[in-house]
């Protein structure tokens, strides 16, 4: 892993509380799932219909009929349950998801998120997203906080197509974490070694700064 | 009224150009695998076919694009898919992308007599584009309709001779949906048992919603992305 | 049973074809699953959450938490399965039930059916009643033709509150069968030993007679 | 993170003057028998309650009207209740009166974030009143809305100690929706059981719709009319 992504899913970690039911989208937060400390009751939910996602399986023991939503073969952890995608969506959208964490392409101060389509490439579909971020207790998104060309994620606005309209409770990038509250886009903390500067110029949203920092 | 077919070609048989089908599955994970193959071979045309994703280019649904059997389709997710993506660049294809938990409410309601329902999915996205909204308690809602297939195509594990299904792990999925939605719903499946061998308690879908079973021989379940940690 | 119920029950069998899914409702058409031929693969749903209604159990082996949906204890046939009600009302009101055979306060010419409650008596609630005539795929009632004063209950509108409207596909009384149709409501039966005058006379609603009766 | 309660008093000890309940059960057949009884013990009062039924005189939701404790009853049957009657009549109760299917639907919405969904049930008839219809394909259908609860009870055969649920026969009934539908859900079980001991394919009710879980003792399943036929 590269730094950059370290930083963010070690920080996304701490996220997860014991006894959560959490749903990590594809990519980035998949790597979460390797960090939640083994003394946690965490179900881990996959949106094509498990509640207990396990490790990947040992080779030779793969199952094609037991997939996590990023195709990926996996195994169960004892308490799964299996149901269908009415089922599964039912739970996110019906707000049982105690926490969501998202990749994301560009977030907004307001807390909107876009992360699922690129005007004038080719649309992939959004799959769950957009039902995740509508109805997850929190949803976080993590991501880088600037482009390959050093531009900011963080946004007044987002320019991509959205995800979801002020969804977004807490955003955490390699260099901070920030809330989406009814005041706005809050600092709250940095990573190692960036200072709250470094922060704003590498930001293009508004946004205050928590007491303290 | 037996609803046993004696082949998968059978099962298919009536299927129409121009209907619409309903096909459950995520990824290549409960694709009814022996259907599309005998779609395939049958190469009836202008298909709207509704299922989460399209299969990849040599396996599931791509199939049926390759052979340009398609002409709407209605998923969430079409990604890793090349003839997908030119098919849709080139306007020969027409796409519903629908979210992932609307799309399976959509099927259900569709099979549960339901004309439409509620969600804050996609509210404020290009998705609510055109869609009627509604507020209650004071947060904007999208309108999104039920939907009902001409045929469901439906992979189970195994099927009593009522029709009575169970599936198999993560390959329920968007399936018992399907099963629920189709004015004629086909399941094939691994293994056919006698009324009464299933117990009733953990029957997955009630073999009211099922006109057809057949079996399937040799069933490949492609792995998309195979994950394995070292033992 | 009343020689009326008889007459009644007996032609309500016959209703039901071999293959059929099917909904009885409580009171007289409970007694019409006696008569089904037991040649025939029928199953009986009861909408608290059971496809493949058996017969009353054996006096000692009844089962509180086997019900139907009259309350009373029961059991099961081969192939039956057990599902929720949401489950249920999905297979009635989405019109996965190819008949639904219930009893009748009053019915109109138009097909309107009531049978739920009496304005003035104490309201004891619609049950699944209105669910079924909405979404059965056809509805069949079946009702003496005239009440205790030797008034109709074939109505050209019904006095009580509607279960329905335009709902009923065909009547059965102890004096005769009416379909309703586009064409409006029309005689297409008479019992036993009744004329087609005699059915004039004794009902409110105005109806054509089929042909060759 | 513990769900397990020891005591059915503990698992209902917050359940508050004028909380919304929504209570599973079908007459007699799968109600959470204990969580009424201790309610009855505990006395909160203008309670509403939605159930598909109101028990009878002397059991199940039957015991809270006796003593006062409900103002307010969504059920779709209220019969057989002479409690009910007086109370309905004499205006202490307010009744809402929802078909069946209506409520079953209305209480899996709530729980699946569905504010409102459309039903041709009930269009033309004095439960249409009030409510707005719409149009689809040129058919008339009313809008009916989802039901959340502060706290939902449940009756189920057997849990883990995660809260997965399993019922037995037609105790499931609108079990499995009312669990979905609580804010909190309280699950009362004939047999607690180590997580991974239920099958993951055969669970009724996943575990993250519940919050509590409980063993009642002597549960008294009462038969509400006992049929036999003569062996």
């Amino acid at each position: 892993m590269k730094d950059a992504r370290i930083t963010i899913v070690k920080r996304a970690v701490q996220e997860i509380k014991d006894g959560m039911n959490v749903n990590l989208g594809i990519g980035m937060p998949t790597l979460v799932a390797n960090e939640i400390p083994t003394d946690f009751n965490v179900l881990l939910q996959s949106e094509n219909g498990l509640l207990g996602i396990g490790p990947y399986p040992i080779a030779g023991q793969e199952d094609a009929d037991l997939i996590n939503a990023g195709k990926e073969t996996i195994t169960t952890v004892p308490g799964s349950s299996f149901f269908d995608s009415a089922e599964s969506f039912a739970m996110i959208r019906g707000g049982h998801i105690d926490l969501a964490i998202l990749g994301g392409m560009e977030v907004a101060e307001n807390g909107d998120l876009a992360n699922w389509m690129i005007p004038g490439k080719v649309v992939k579909g959004m799959g769950g997203a957009m039902d995740l971020v509508a109805g997850a207790k929190r949803v976080v998104v993590i991501m880088d906080h600037v482009n390959k060309h050093g531009i900011s994620k963080v946004k007044k606005m987002c320019t991509l197509p959205l995800t979801g309209k002020a969804v977004v409770h807490r955003l955490i990038t390699d260099m901070a974490v920030f809330d989406f509250t009814d005041q706005g886009m809050v600092l709250v903390e940095t990573a190692s070694g960036v200072t709250v500067d470094e922060v704003k110029e590498k930001t293009e949203a508004t946004f205050t700064v928590a007491k303290g920092l | 009224m037996n609803k046993v077919c004696q082949s998968v070609a059978d099962a298919v048989s009536d299927i129409q150009d121009g209907n619409t089908l309903i096909v459950g599955g995520f990824g290549l994970c409960g694709i009814p695998e022996k259907s599309i193959e005998a779609l395939q071979e049958r190469g009836v045309n202008d298909l709207t076919v509704v299922s989460n994703n399209c299969g990849i280019d040599d396996f599931g649904l791509g199939l049926l694009l390759a052979n340009k059997q398609i002409k709407k389709m209605v998923a969430s997710y079409v990604g890793e898919n090349k003839i997908f993506e030119q098919q849709f660049l080139s306007g020969e294809l027409d796409v519903e992308l629908t979210p992932q938990g609307t799309l399976a409410e959509r099927i259900r309601a569709g099979g549960a007599g339901i004309p439409g329902f509620y969600t804050a999915t996609g509210v404020g996205t290009p998705i609510a584009d055109g869609k009627e909204t509604k507020e209650f308690n004071g947060k904007t809602y999208l309108l999104e309709e039920g939907i009902v297939g001409d045929f469901a195509l439906v992979k189970a594990w195994k099927a009593d001779t009522l029709g009575n299904l169970t599936y198999r792990k993560t390959a329920r999925n968007f399936n018992p949906l399907v099963a629920m939605a189709g004015k004629i719903t086909i399941a094939e499946v691994e293994e056919i048992v006698e009324a009464g061998e299933l117990n009733p308690e953990d029957i997955h879908t009630p073999g009211i919603y099922v006109q057809r079973v057949v079996k399937g021989m040799d069933y490949e379940k492609r792995i998309e992305r195979l994950t394995v940690t070292n033992a």
